[in-house]
């Protein structure tokens, strides 16, 4: 067995063990090893690459090493609720990372005096000149997009869907562009022509995953994220098919499948296409649409509202994004013990989609240490809901959103819910009078039974707190 | 032939990556995609074999760059997964 | 690099093979056995690939012998699956 | 595109056909549509193979004609029961044929002037063969393993398991006289001594199929088929392996792996390893073990039975391999029809491995039109089973018997069973005194509250039918 055989046989155990962490990924009991199994496989895949013959080791060394130190410093600073997006900006590096190897691989047959006098000293295939094309593309779309998401959900950039008229057909020509820039160098890429049309194409494909991340509103960055991971996996198969590697090929493409199923998931989670959170403007257009609510605000102090809980039974709390923004997590928890201890069943309602990304409010709850048992689904908590004394929504709105039943001409028609409106009182806790994420009136907040809390979630909720302690 | 191959093998690894996924709960989501987003930085194996003594300047410097990206992807898309699952670990108990 | 690219379609196949009949209801096992059964007659491909001009008597008779043998298989596997479904067909309604 | 590019292309598509036949042969209401899907595949395997050069087309379409002739009718004329052996039959056809193909490869490369003196022409690399030794051993195996499974199904060899002493130390020679033999062509294919080694190895592993097989006991023919099937894909995907075939090598390895889960699935719906399936000898030796029943049999006459019947309310059904053998399907539809008349709640209790092969009673309840509601599974059953005033058991016998669930020492002890001693008055209808599959005393039938009606199920039940039909 030689060395190259040793290498590839390896490749096919990390493959496995790829397949093992993903499959494992998707059980609560086994996540965890399962994410460490695919970390094993990389590591695999990476020593016995460093095997190879020829390779410039110091460079190499001194990558992996730059590359780690950043890696786990972010990964250690960041805040739970940051995670989002830190996963936006390690995906863009990988779909960066896939272009530039496909790059290199176009610079590696090509002998360069200057960037524009230059002679291709291996014939490139068309299929690789292809495959290069698509891996710049993908790649390019996967880097630009994922900063561009990142940005929005960090509020770096604003999080509204930015549109603007022609919009579309703008992209459309972005896309053909990239098409006839791609078919030109294929066709060609051994001409002096091709390196500026391939230049082009990474131009072009860097624009473009710009704007079509633009009319996409921040709420809708989680799906947009899903969606670029599975491109940045397709980005690296393509990148394996430049360099004709398996384990690239087999690995990008498992990433790309999973992760496009995923995507669809969690469209269907909020009963809405991938084509309609793509091109829709979701968030920008919508504002209008919908029945205006009648009836007014009627808010209460935290005071008020604490002699109320006193004298609750029954309580069930609904966060949403806004207790994420607020990081109010830990007050709720506390809440949540304190109300308990007053004799009150307390049930956290978690909406699967409330807040940015899937299992947000899980992960966010959790971190609280709120007891497992205590965490009730949407379908579980609606049908016994009327019974209960007190709703507290915590920075929730589409996901109480009676709108999303009752109202067709509501662009959120058809999402379920969790029925906050049914219960004997409800308490909304927001700022002001923003809207949610869809940018829509919510009819809730106008309710009889209603009672709305104005304010910084963590300081209403720790307001609560101080007065059960208090007392 | 070889190319036919590595068709076939992308269209088993299309499939396969479907079928992994089917039926995942909710609140899993996110670390997943977090941790196969790890998985997508595997093109740290091509740009290593990018940097070889044979490639010129420009390429080997690419090829740097890309293993620097590359790396930050897998080593952090790895560690925040963990940490994220943890969080869930913590919960079950 | 060929043998080891069939390594990998061998491998992701037997993985997809594995998640494709997860969670089938007992009432199909049957059924299912008998059209996977059909498919393994995939080698009258290369029963027939057997049997060309260059080959000698002797395998190009045994070629013909696995020809008739693997259609039989092919013919009358799916046939037979297709029966046994109709049954469940006619139960549904 | 040259011929062969398009050739591996249709491979491709066929492929994926097969993967989504399978997939959709594993839901009810998608099953047929996946089976034809999987047959359209096939056809464009065939077809786009055709058109490669050199064929001799006279002796193909020959073979294609005679076997799709054979296939045919064999299909058509088979009886709902004896679907399970024509299965085996089929299966071992398909591991003979991948057999032969292998040989033919070998032969291929080899002029023969008589079939002692011969020569290597072309040389065959140590891998392929590997792989040619591997596909006349599985394909060796499977197709006289199914041979037999489908002689002891279909009842022209005896249902009983037949051990002797020494067996398995006898089986294991004979494997490690393959593998001695196998080492030995692999590594020197070309030499003279060569063929005659391989035809040991044939010869070895035609053996092998047979006393592989025989200490297995009838009733878990099933299972052996399901594994020979597991292993006839495995052989087409060694054939693929021999000819370089993609095709070959993803279906077979499909089917290979498909099989084997629902083998393992098979397994433990009885709560049985497979390995234990396949080396316990059970039914040839088990019959000593478990407690032995005290009490007596007590027999009705069907007429006796007919007056308990017509004053019963509720009556569950409970058929099971008898009821295959008698072929009492349609009469006891009639039964059923009959007491509903008389306004009698009607249901049939099935158990997963009921009869001789999973979902063996669905087939032939189907067959005889019995309504879908009036089917329920195990677990819907139990726990209402003591208000049913009469379970009627027909040749069922392990799949009711209480000592799977009490009685440590039995043989079955854990596997989950239909709880027919529960029942208010329980009927058993069987031919005599024969135990069932796994040779056990049955405490059930000596239980107070059952009654014994002997004699074939089906004159049984067409006695009470036609009671029910004078009155
Ligand atoms: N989870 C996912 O995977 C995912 C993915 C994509 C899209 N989405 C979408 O995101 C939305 C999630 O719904 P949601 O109900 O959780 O959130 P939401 O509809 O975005 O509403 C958030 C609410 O929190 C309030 N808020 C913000 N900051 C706050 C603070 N510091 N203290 C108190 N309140 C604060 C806001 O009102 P004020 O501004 O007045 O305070 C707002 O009413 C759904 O429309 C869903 O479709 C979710
Ligand atoms: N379904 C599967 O996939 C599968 C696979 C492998 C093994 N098995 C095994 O097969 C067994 C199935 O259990 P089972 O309860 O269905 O059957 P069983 O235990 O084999 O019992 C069959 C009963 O039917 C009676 N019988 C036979 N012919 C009859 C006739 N013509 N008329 C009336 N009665 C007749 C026999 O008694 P007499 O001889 O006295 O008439 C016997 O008591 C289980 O042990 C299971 O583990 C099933």
């Amino acid at each position: 067995m030689n060395a190259s055989t040793i290498v590839n046989l390896s490749y096919i155990v990390a493959a496995i063990l790829f397949i093992f962490g993903i499959k494992m990924l998707g059980k609560a009991d086994t996540a965890k090893r399962g994410n460490l199994l695919s970390a094993v496989g990389m590591l695999l895949a990476v020593i016995v690459t460093l095997l190879s013959k020829g390779l410039s080791y110091p460079l190499i060394i001194g990558g992996l090493a730059l590359g780690g130190a950043v890696g786990f410093v972010a990964a250690k600073r960041v805040q739970m609720t940051g995670m989002p997006e830190l996963v936006a900006l390690f995906n863009g590096f990988g779909g960066l990372a896939s272009l530039l190897v496909g790059l290199a691989e176009y610079y590696r047959a090509k002998i360069s005096n200057n960037l524009l006098e230059s002679v291709l000293i291996e014939e490139l295939s068309s299929f690789t000149a292809t495959v290069i094309v698509l891996t710049i593309l993908i790649g390019g779309i996967t880097f630009t997009g994922s900063i561009y998401a990142w940005g929005k959900l960090s509020g770096k950039l604003g999080g509204r869907a930015l549109t603007f008229t022609g919009q579309k057909a703008f992209n459309t020509l972005l896309a053909l562009g990239i098409i006839a820039a791609g078919i030109l160098f294929s066709s060609s890429p051994a001409t002096e022509l091709a390196h500026a049309v391939l230049i082009a194409v990474l131009i072009l494909s860097l624009l473009l995953g710009i704007f079509a991340v633009m009319p996409i509103g921040g709420g809708d960055m989680p799906v947009v994220i899903s969606l670029l991971n599975s491109c940045s996996g397709l980005a690296a198969c393509a990148a394996g098919f430049v360099i004709n590697n398996n384990v690239l090929v087999v690995a990008g493409c498992l990433v790309g499948a999973s992760g496009l199923i995923l995507t669809v998931i969690m469209c269907k989670a909020m009963n809405r296409t991938l084509i309609n959170v793509l091109v829709s403007g979701f968030g920008a257009t919508t504002q209008a649409n919908g029945a205006k609510s009648k009836g007014e605000l009627k808010p209460i102090s935290p005071e008020d509202a604490y002699y109320i809980l006193e004298a609750a039974k029954s309580v069930i709390i609904i966060p949403g994004y806004g207790m994420a923004v607020s990081q109010a997590q830990h007050a709720v928890k506390e809440l949540g013990t304190l109300l308990e201890e007053n004799d009150c069943e307390v049930r956290f309602a978690i909406h699967p989609v409330a807040g940015r990304m899937p299992g947000h409010m899980n992960v966010l709850l959790a971190e609280a240490d709120v007891p497992y048992e205590q965490l009730a689904e949407m379908d579980d908590v609606n049908p016994m809901i009327e019974m209960v004394d007190v709703a507290i929504v915590i920075g929730a709105n589409d996901v109480v959103n009676p709108a999303a039943g009752n109202d067709e001409t509501s662009p959120i028609y058809g999402m379920p819910i969790i029925e906050a409106y049914k219960a004997k009182t409800t308490f909304c806790l927001k700022r002001g009078k923003g809207a949610g994420f869809s940018g829509l009136e919510n009819q809730l907040f106008t309710a009889t039974k209603t009672r709305m809390i104005y304010g910084d979630a963590k300081a209403t909720i720790t307001s609560m707190v101080a007065q059960f302690k208090e007392s | 032939m070889e190319l036919i191959l590595l068709l076939f093998v992308f269209v088993l690894a299309s499939f396969l990556g479907f079928e992994l996924i089917a039926k995942v709960p909710s609140q899993l989501h996110t670390p997943l995609m977090s941790g196969s987003n790890a998985i997508s930085g595997i093109t740290v194996v091509g740009a290593i074999l990018a940097v070889n003594t044979s490639s010129s300047g420009l390429s080997a410097w690419l090829g740097f760059a890309a293993i620097v990206l590359a790396t930050i992807n897998v080593v952090g898309g790895y560690m925040v997964t963990d940490r994220m699952l943890a969080m869930f670990k913590k919960k079950v108990k």
